[in-house]
């Protein structure tokens, strides 16, 4: 039991660290500002869900896990609201890069 | 050297790098989003020090809220930056670069030659906490062994917002602080500030409780507070409070109010002031606790929404 | 190298940074940003020395803790002084020597606060 | 396992570093805030992975606190940095 606990989290954890490496590369390399958000909910979503995700399993008790999907949750709906608000900008000004 | 070893030197210097950064970039309002950046890594610091107490402060005051204090003052000079480019000369530069070096320095030999075995107060505090019923040693030495500390610490605070208030202009005196956010009521941002703040509060209600057992207490519960309080005020769902409103003010003296009478009564019926009665310990310590973390919620937010800038009547 | 060493020396260079800073930065704004870091590298020398004090029981001496606590809630609240006065000194005097440009009123800037 | 979570705490660590580049690069107003969102949420997965390595649990508390002031700050940040765009209709 403890092995497939410990696979799960090797996994999600890479998988996590993985995207977040994506995000930030997207986020330096891509060209504009919009397309920059997308490559940044990436690593904001994903990657720290991924995270959470992984470390579920070694979490101690029911509580702990609940704080670990409450944070996730949390950062999903700053994301969320603050790429809307970005966007509508970029938008509304044209690119501003 | 062990990964752990190396994983603190990245993280130190990253630090490092910052704070440089942010002494040297030519932008106001950069320098005040790298502190931002600088509060969290220093957040994890505490936590790799094992002082997670700290951490939660550092996080949530340090650099959460006074970084975005120093957000939004740079945001509003940003346009006045242009006429204050004076720059000291290179002389004064180098000789505050040598004292700032020297000084360093000295700083750097202290940790190494630090005594061994280190002074610690901490067997004391663990052997005596007992006589509260609280197993945080933290807020044992916050609210029982320094009581005084943190109570004039409230005082502080209180003198704090006096100052800021007194800096209204003759027609917002009283008024309220800020500007009036207007936002769309069906917008993104209404919905994040209807959604968010039920479940901070638990949040925060959860860490004054949990602060008597494990880190946690009435300064991180009471800055959490500000931050949902503050997001409610800037979705425009809810207006700043004019200044003279005596609800507010009441809210605002009932930290040091509670403290100053627990304190009297020790005087009057126990051996000394802020003497708590041993069976009444804890219950008398969590009252305090409550009304200070309604008062350092009040005061957080109120601090950051600066002085009053609109009549009360507008 | 431990912990102690690789953040006490991190903390007296931030230390070091705050004040050249604080020395050399002509805005009121800039000096107390790096004012504030000069504090935070202050309250990381505490927590070194509480970190060399720990106990069983406790990963840090409880004392320097419950210090730096007060001192962030005091430094958080001096900052907010600080930042209340600037704003006001920007307000008063800003305007008079910046003739060609708009006064600063209190309603110019609908986010700002 | 310890291991493991340790060299995945450096690596997010240095892709943190990475992002910080971001900030110092700018160019807009837009890029930091995005950069600035970006480390908020790194530390995050920091602190939790920093908790589980070091066995303080207590360290998912400083990170459900880290969520919320993020969430707080991310709205400040975009509230105060966009008000120079004179945005009209999310500000």
């Amino acid at each position: 039991m403890s092995i497939a606990r410990d696979i799960m989290t090797i996994v999600g954890v890479s998988a996590g660290v993985f995207f977040f490496l994506a995000g930030t590369i997207g986020l330096l390399r891509f060209p504009d500002t919009l397309t920059r958000l997308h490559a940044l909910t990436k690593a904001d979503n994903l990657g720290l869900g991924l995270v959470v995700l992984g470390l579920l399993p070694q979490a101690g008790s029911v509580r702990d896990g609940l704080k670990l999907i409450s944070i996730w949750m949390f950062a999903l709906l700053a994301g969320a609201t603050v790429s809307q608000l970005i966007a509508r900008t970029a938008r509304q000004r044209g690119p501003f890069t | 050297m062990s990964i752990a070893t190396l994983f603190e030197i990245v993280l130190a210097a990253v630090v490092l790098g910052l704070a440089i950064w942010t002494i040297t970039v030519s932008e106001t309002y950069s320098a005040a989003v790298g502190f931002v950046a600088y509060g969290l890594l220093v957040a994890l610091i505490w936590v790799r020090l094992d002082a997670v107490d700290v951490a939660m402060t550092e996080a949530a005051i340090g650099g959460g809220l006074g970084g975005i204090v120093l957000l939004g003052a740079a945001a509003r000079l940003r346009e006045s930056e242009a006429m204050t480019a004076e720059r000291p000369g290179r002389v004064v530069r180098l000789c505050a670069a040598a004292l700032s070096a020297s000084i360093a320095m000295v700083l750097a030999v202290a940790v190494l030659i630090l005594p061994d075995p280190a002074p610690t107060l901490a067997p004391t505090v663990i052997s005596n906490a007992g006589a509260t019923g609280l197993a945080n040693p933290v807020t044992n030495v916050l609210m029982a062994f320094r009581a005084m500390d943190t109570m004039l610490e409230k005082v502080v605070l209180m003198l704090a917002i006096v100052g800021v208030w007194s800096l209204a202009s003759d027609q917002a005196w009283g008024g309220r602080p800020g500007p009036r956010h207007e936002a769309d009521p069906n917008g993104v941002l209404a919905f994040l500030a209807r959604l968010t703040p039920p479940a901070g509060i638990v949040i925060g209600i959860y860490l004054l409780w949990t602060g008597a057992d494990h880190p946690g207490g009435a300064f991180q519960g009471g800055a959490v507070l500000a931050s949902m309080w503050l997001l409610v005020i800037m979705a425009g769902l809810a207006d700043t409070p004019p200044v003279s409103s005596r609800s507010l003010r009441l809210i605002l003296v009932a930290g040091p109010g509670v403290f100053l009478v627990v304190g009297l009564g020790g005087l009057c019926f126990g051996p000394a002031f802020l003497a708590y009665p041993v069976a009444f310990a804890k219950p008398l310590i969590l009252g305090i606790e409550v009304a200070m973390t309604l008062t350092i919620a009040a005061t957080l937010a109120l601090l950051l929404a600066g002085a009053p800038e609109r009549s009360a009547t507008r | 190298m431990s912990a102690v060493t690789v953040f006490g020396l991190c903390a007296a260079a931030a230390v070091g940074v705050g004040l050249y800073g604080l020395i050399t930065n002509p805005q009121p704004l800039r000096k107390i940003i790096a004012f504030n870091l000069l504090g935070s590298g202050v309250f990381l020398l505490f927590g070194i020395i509480g970190r060399r004090g720990a106990a069983a029981g406790s990963g840090n001496d409880p004392v320097p803790q419950a210090l730096v606590i007060t001192g962030v809630v005091v430094a958080f609240s001096a900052t907010a002084l600080a930042i209340a006065l600037t704003l006001r000194l920007f307000e008063t005097a800003g305007s008079m020597t910046l003739r060609s440009r708009a006064p600063t009123g209190p309603n110019s800037d609908p986010s700002a606060g | 396992m310890t291991e493991f979570l340790t060299g995945a705490v450096g690596l997010i660590l240095a892709i943190l570093a990475l992002g910080l580049v971001s900030i110092l690069r700018g160019p807009g107003d837009a890029d930091r805030m995005m950069a600035a969102q970006l480390i908020g949420t790194a530390g995050i997965a920091v602190l939790l992975l920093l908790g589980a390595v070091t066995g303080v649990p207590t360290a998912v508390d400083v990170a459900l606190i880290l969520a919320l002031l993020a969430t707080f700050a991310s709205i400040a940040f975009v509230k105060k940095g966009l008000s120079r765009l004179d945005t009209d209709g999310p500000g």
